[in-house]
């Protein structure tokens, strides 16, 4: 079983974004299982929001948050020293909306993929009320971070989601991200 | 007793603490923050479940700096009416017991009680911030939804007219009703500060935008509300059960003119919930809008 | 004995939702060359996270940003556009 | 000392208001329902009369009743209502709420069974139904019962080491309607016995800006919720304290408060029921005995806190019990007899138990069906 | 015939909604609660759109919601609603109402904590409340089983003999808003198993002027009870043979319908609960059996009506049970651990009885717990 | 479409059945008798807890000769809008979903639910029965009981005015809202036709003497309720939200003027409810009464 | 099988409440020589009690003294006074 | 145990009658215990109403109606064929409201007593919306035909039960019933 543990901004789709990562394991990986659990709260748009994603080659009958994840998903930025590293799996990778290796990493040697996200949906336009919608995106990061389901798969199931009309930005999104995302030990 | 913005100052201490659990640019908070400040040393609140369940604190402690006692939904006006009794014996007849509370229970699943304590004339202010929208469950349909607006239950847009709890109240026979707006607070704080002065039951209804559920930016919050009254689709009025007249307070008095109205789409274009309303129901909106004025108007 | 119930009794403080400045994304400047001192930014914070200007101390407004949440609501109702909001990555 | 009384006569509802105009409560808030009604009209004219100095409330549904006791409770002063059957199920939000918010509101539920159809008579379906909620919950057998009741519940309730609502339950007319003996202490001894309120469990007040009844997260949850069950736990011995002191006082007491047993200690066959199902049977088991057959009784008096330990120290002496139930969890079975199985069970007492489901939507339960009941009962001795 | 399926990704809620949307039912009545909102939220959108051709009425508050279907039920169509916690307290009149007037109503409950303090959080509180109304209660551990049980409700309720209101339960949150595969067979396939709702079990008509649950005498109301209880009985049997069908239908069964049993057939200590620690408690049971400790389990599905049969029989081959249980009856225990210490003694089985408390207020309740619990329930072996 | 008393008999069956469980002299089965009786064909009634759930049958059978569905006290909206709904599916349009209550339901408990079917415009009537009190459990007071009046709660006279349910329905979009009397037969049949023929939520209040709970005779029960009129302690009008103006009922018409009006001690001293009723009561009564017609007043 | 549940439905009946002319004390009495036919007794009888009458066949009012409860009413509002109310003893 | 099954009509002050019977044994009489249970049901003003009365020198932990009675108390003679006789002891009395011995009495070898109560009501102005009140006097019969409790008691509750200002006329009701009253076997 491989466990994620996602945190992002109220307002800025990070539910969603673990949503369409389940979907896209479960629909469309072959006898791959997969579950995500938002954790709610009172949360209001801009504080900090997490979310859990499980995958399993079985069926998982888990239904408790991720108490120790493989991997970490972090849609901003200013998140990083919000969460517990210590908690994430040492031989994961720390999958960070960045442009570069995030000063409170470098030296930690642990796994980290980064990505612009930010300038990414930025340029094509993924901005809700002042809010930049980086969940897409970031999925694509993870994609290429980790190789649980395929870019194919991803795309696959942000189309299912978001439907013809409106999928086309978050794919490129997506796309763009699994291409420049940098996997390195920092 | 005309309140400036200068007497927003003279407050007997912060009702509201920095801190707290709304969103970015709620209209309720900014509402609560005068309207109870106002009279934060003599106030017992009464919050019925509703955002203000929430945004009052949790976690560490209280977001709010008097006393509050939270109630089931339907609840608030009764507990209220048994807290007044209570201090009625205990010789604290100068509390003010004021509900704060949102239009679900306002309008909806507590109208019941609420005029069943106006009926009793019990001795309670009830406020309700409206957001028009069921906005702790994530913005479903309330009676207070506007016409054309687009909510979680009314996907293509809500079609019936506002359940209009002031009119309700003034054909109830409360002991004075009013309409206030985030937009405007001094307005507001007047008016809660007349209410308060009553005896028997007052109604004060506050049109509190919600960014989240309006689909609005949380910077036009205030402009959201002022342009509410301008456009004239939120009247701010006043009734007083000794007159049996409205007046018509100063924001709303030059848009009583209908001729003087901006535009209702100058108001609808900032919401996400109303951007893409129809023609029809701009139509049904608008006539919705008129009702209301023809009503005000029966009492001019 | 007696005892008094154990029940869920909050008690007031600053910050009961924590720092909520961290749920900014973008933060009010204020231009001291623009200011008039009107003090309408405060009126209108919903977050009470401005301190007031006081014309007499010739002392403009300031925002406490550990609570302010970046609504944005100061820099849209200042008259005299005094506040601009800038992105927190900056 | 046992203080004076006046031999009167009353109905049920009538020794309940009187126990509360004793008890002098400040605010009263209620609702009408058949045959609930009298105990209010009683209490509205002892206010309008000023016989009683309180505030009441008449509101226009129960579960405003309940919600105005709620205010006047949050305010630390004694409250009161009362209700029964679609009344009760009308406040259920409230019922929980002030269960779980640890309001000391003392409310009698006057028992009627629950609609559809349409039926004003008794059974125990109403109250029984609300038996998770974190109400004191004990069943009185005749008016005598229901005005001791009473008042032992305001003292109950309003015990800080306690602090949970109580709800006094009296069988729809055969207690409410009924006209029987009531022997009266005067109003000076029965204040003195229940005593003011001047220390209230909660209270609210412009002094203190707190918040209460606010978010809670799972662990402050489980907190109350541990508190309120080890609430439960002494108001067992609450309760036995509470009958025994009144006995000196008043010179009556019932039981140990939790139970009472009626007849020999062991027999072949104990009758096991509660509110005037059980006074009846008393008769029944007199009957019985004439007829030479070993029958005893034990009545489940207090029914939330459930007395474990009691009722398992009886039925482990005896040989069999027939538990009378008046009410029924449908798809399973009655409620007091599933209880009592669980406890036996718990506790290895092999005790064998049979149920009976008799006095439904009013159906009349006079003891000779008691004593045909225990028969065959005997008969069918496993 | 196994029907065709499509391997789809959705939340509890969303399976709730697509079983409703197969199923079509005429009238939906609703109020939003967290965390049932996304359910009516959903269906309202079909409607809106066309998808589901039923008239969606939004009322003012939960008691009006089920009233609202239980005037459609009277009429004689389909008719479904959802609540959780607060809600179901404020239409506990009608939900007594709908149970005893016999009305074939379908209503999920996404199981919360009740207040106060205020929580949105999971445990069984709620729908326990409602254990004696008359309903069928089935307590579902995953997404699929919502989507199952719903689809099944239906027919459950519906067949004339039967006539019970059902209340699927499914864990707030862990359920309802977690995101899981549902094999999810077409339209077509679901609204054949479910059939047309053509001969209803009751119709309000002009052609019949007759009085729907007006006055009854103690009589005539023993017979109606009666004949709630012998429906309930005959619903165990409904729900096992529903469970075969669908399994022959959509190739899935749950246990025998009533109880699911994981593991081995005997053990030294089997796990006994509902929902989804009942799901979690499998992972558990794999653990201990890892560790070579011998445990097994036993998931109640039906609480409604309580399958006492199936439950002894399997209790009476093991040794102990472990009842963990997501809520309590305050004042005395955890009500699923109550009934099942009944129905033992009942049926003279020795097997022992350990009670837990888990997961109340939305406490989280991961499998390690469980195999921390049974470690110490096979160490405290009696 | 005047009523006449020769239309009264063009009914399309009795609606009420000989031999029913009311008081002699009942003024609630007086109406129904008629008001029913005119629609008696297509009618589904929905009658929550009252006296009618009584006087409508039990033991041997119904007295009701319509379709009848009994509800909890405050379910009775919902239940009419669940049934109109269904039978809309059922391509049944012509049906006429009636609710049957008395002024407990209508005016106290059930209001809410009343509300929101009248927000919802679910095309409904609902009749209200005013017997000013809660008949069924003895004669306590309700929101609609009269100022004075003795009732089981309030025995030395009730204080507060009455809740007007008609002015609320009119402040809450109703489509239409009428007055009537039992002791005006033609006028209430008019009314009661008339509604049934609109869509959306309509509601009728009517005046409904109660010998037992009013303590007069039950040769009186028409006397009063005519006096109830001229002395316009009851007005009869109807209110229709197209035009937004009330219409005062030819049996009321005389006494809008106060000159005209009868003694208000000609009705009270019938009924002992109200015989002994003090000055300040027959004053505040008499100010009640004059806030209504300046209610009405205001739509005209 | 199929077997409706059983559930308390009742039927239409003249005379639910059963003879219910057995609650009277007094009972109303026509005077032939007074009635004009108006028929408003009959329109005013809460029982539905009165058979009308038919100016036609020149035929008067007939109670039904089986249901009749004796309220009176009649008697009250006969604009002729041709009803009285007489005592059942005699 | 003494038994009483009392017939009346809705309004006619039935159930206050017995339940002061009862107060006159319990609060008056030494050592007599009772009880009276009004039969509730849907009757209204004019249909016939039940109530019953125990008597016992012993504590009554019965809460049932009376089936079988001792005595029947009858306070309209059109009431007298809707109750069936055979439930009331052959030794017991039947007390009833009238001028003589009821035809469907005479020769049936029971003990009657009568008293035209609704002469003495009517003559004392007991009469309230054309209600003749016979309850208090039907007591004074009740007294004198069975002598449970004393006349003495009757009255002390009478006044007790109305209060010094509305009793003297139900206290000289219930007399002139008991004087009035003839016991004879039919
Ligand atoms: C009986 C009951 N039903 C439903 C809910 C769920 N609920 C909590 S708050 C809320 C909406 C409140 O809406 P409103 O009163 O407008 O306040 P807002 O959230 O918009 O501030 C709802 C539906 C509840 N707590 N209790
Ligand atoms: C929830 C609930 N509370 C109380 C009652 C008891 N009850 C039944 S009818 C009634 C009074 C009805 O009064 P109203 O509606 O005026 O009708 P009326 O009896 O006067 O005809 C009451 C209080 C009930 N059935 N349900
Ligand atoms: S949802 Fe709306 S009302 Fe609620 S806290 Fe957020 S902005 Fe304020
Ligand atoms: S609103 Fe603008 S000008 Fe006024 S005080 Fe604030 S910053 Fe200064
Ligand atoms: S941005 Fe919003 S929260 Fe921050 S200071 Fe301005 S108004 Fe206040
Ligand atoms: S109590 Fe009044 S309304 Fe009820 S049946 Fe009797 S007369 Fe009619
Ligand atoms: S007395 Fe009354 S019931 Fe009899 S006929 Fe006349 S009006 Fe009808
Ligand atoms: S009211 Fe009088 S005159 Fe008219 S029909 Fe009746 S009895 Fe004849
Ligand atoms: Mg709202
Ligand atoms: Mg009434």
């Amino acid at each position: 079983m491989i466990e994620v543990i996602q945190i992002s901004r109220g307002g800025s789709g990070g539910v969603t974004g673990a949503k369409i990562l389940a979907e896209a394991a479960i629909m469309f990986e072959e006898g791959l299982y997969a579950q995500a659990i938002p954790k709610y709260g009172s949360e209001r748009r801009g504080a900090m929001v997490q979310a859990y994603v499980r995958f399993d080659n079985k069926p998982i009958r888990i239904h408790s948050p991720v108490y120790e994840a493989n991997h970490a998903l972090i849609l901003d930025l200013s998140l990083l020293d919000r969460i517990d590293l210590n908690s994430v799996d040492k031989e994961g990778v720390i999958i960070i909306n960045s442009k570069k290796i995030p000063e409170n990493l470098k030296g930690s040697g642990r796994k980290v993929a980064y990505v612009d996200a930010t300038g990414i949906s930025q340029e094509l336009g993924l901005v809700l009320s002042g809010f930049t919608l980086v969940n897409m995106t970031m999925l694509g990061a993870f994609v290429k971070a980790t190789d649980i389901v395929s870019i194919d798969n991803l795309v696959k199931a942000i189309i299912s989601f978001w439907g013809e009309k409106r999928a086309p930005k978050n794919v490129e999104a997506a796309k763009r991200a699994y291409e420049e995302t940098k996997v390195v030990i920092a | 007793m005309k309140v400036t913005q200068k007497d927003l100052l003279n407050i007997p201490k912060k009702a509201l603490l920095k801190g707290h659990f709304a969103c970015a640019g709620c209209g309720s908070t900014l509402a609560f923050r005068h309207a109870i400040g106002a009279i934060a040393d003599k106030v017992i609140l009464v919050v019925p479940a509703s955002c203000a369940s929430v945004y009052q604190g949790g976690g560490k402690g209280a977001a709010f700096n008097v006393p509050t006692i939270n109630t089931a939904f339907a609840a608030s006006d009764a507990v209220a009416s048994g807290v007044r009794r209570a201090m009625k014996t205990k010789g604290k007849d100068d509390l003010k017991i004021v509900i704060w509370g949102g239009d679900g229970s306002g309008a909806d699943i507590g109208i019941a009680t609420e005029i069943g304590a106006c009926d009793r004339q019990e001795e309670i202010l009830h406020i309700i911030y409206s957001n028009n929208v069921y906005g702790n469950t994530g913005g479903q349909r309330s009676g207070d939804t506007m016409i054309g607006a687009k909510t979680a239950t009314t996907p293509y847009g809500n079609t019936t007219p506002r359940k209009m709890v002031p009119f309700i109240m003034m054909a109830n026979n409360a002991r004075y009703v009013a309409t206030a707006s985030s937009g405007y607070l001094e307005d507001l704080v007047y008016k809660v500060k007349k209410a308060v002065s009553m005896t028997g039951f007052k109604l004060i209804q506050i049109d509190a935008p919600c960014p989240p559920n309006w689909r609005s930016d949380s910077a036009d919050t205030v402009k959201i509300a002022q342009l509410a009254v301008k456009t004239g689709v939120w009247p701010l009025f006043e009734w007083d059960r000794e007159t049996n007249l409205v007046e018509i307070s100063r924001p709303s008095k030059k848009y009583e003119d209908i001729t003087n109205r901006v535009p209702l789409t100058e108001w609808t274009k900032l919401q996400g919930r109303l951007k893409s309303i129809t023609e029809d129901q701009l139509k049904s909106l608008l006539a919705d809008t008129e009702r209301q004025w023809n009503f005000i108007r029966k009492f001019m | 004995m007696t005892k008094g119930p154990s029940s869920p009794i909050l008690f007031p403080i600053e910050g009961a939702a924590g720092r909520t400045g961290d749920w900014r994304t973008q933060k009010p400047v204020v231009d001291p060359e623009l200011c008039i001192k009107c003090n309408i930014c405060w009126k209108f914070c919903p977050d009470n996270a401005i301190y007031r200007a006081d014309r007499d101390k010739d002392q403009i407004i300031k925002f406490d940003y550990e609570y302010c949440k970046g609504c944005g609501i100061c820099a849209s109702e200042c008259p005299s556009k005094a506040i601009t909001m800038v992105s927190e990555d900056e | 000392m046992v203080v004076k009384h006046d031999k009167k006569s009353m109905t049920g509802n009538d020794a309940a208001s009187y126990a509360v105009l004793y008890a002098k409560p400040k605010v009263i808030s209620a609702y009408p329902i058949t045959p609930q009604t009298t105990i209010i009209e009683k209490l509205s004219q002892y206010v309008d009369e000023g016989k009683l100095d309180a505030e009441f409330i008449i509101v226009e549904s129960e579960h405003s009743a309940l919600a105005g006791c709620m205010g006047a409770a949050w305010s630390g002063v004694r409250t009161f209502t009362a209700t029964s059957s679609q009344g009760l199920l009308y406040m259920a939000e409230n019922v929980f709420w002030s269960g779980y918010g640890r309001l000391p509101i003392v409310m009698p539920v006057v028992n009627r069974c629950l609609a559809p159809g349409w039926s004003i008579y008794q059974d125990l379906q109403d109250s029984m139904a609300f038996r998770d909620a974190g109400w004191i919950q004990i069943y009185t057998k005749n008016n005598q019962e229901v005005f001791d009741t009473v008042l032992q519940a305001f003292r109950i309730s309003e015990d800080k080491s306690i602090a949970l609502p109580s709800m006094p339950c009296l069988d729809g007319f055969v207690i409410s309607h009924t006209t029987a003996q009531v022997d009266l202490p005067n109003a000076e001894d029965s204040f003195n016995f229940v005593g003011e309120y001047s220390d209230p469990v909660i209270e609210v007040d412009t002094e203190k800006p707190w918040i209460f009844g606010g978010l809670v997260g799972p662990e402050k949850f489980i907190k109350v919720r541990t508190d309120l069950m080890e609430a439960m736990e002494r108001a067992k011995k609450k309760i036995v304290d509470m009958n025994k002191e009144f006995g000196e006082y008043f010179g009556r007491t019932y039981g140990n408060g939790l139970i009472e047993i009626y007849g020999d200690d062991v027999a072949d066959l104990t009758i096991v029921s509660m509110g005037t199902i059980a006074d009846e049977a008393q008769d029944a088991v007199d009957k019985l005995k004439e007829e030479g057959l070993s029958v005893n009784e034990m009545r489940v008096r207090t029914f939330r806190p459930f007395p474990e330990k009691d009722i398992v120290e009886f039925a482990k002496k005896n040989h069999k019990l027939l538990v009378i139930d008046r009410s029924v969890s449908f798809g399973h079975a009655g409620q007091l007899r599933i209880e009592i199985e669980a406890v036996l069970q718990r506790n290895k007492v092999d005790t064998s138990v049979e149920g009976r489901l008799m006095g439904l939507g009013g159906e009349d339960v006079p003891y000779p069906k008691i004593v045909a009941a225990a028969k065959e009962a005997l008969r069918s001795k496993i």
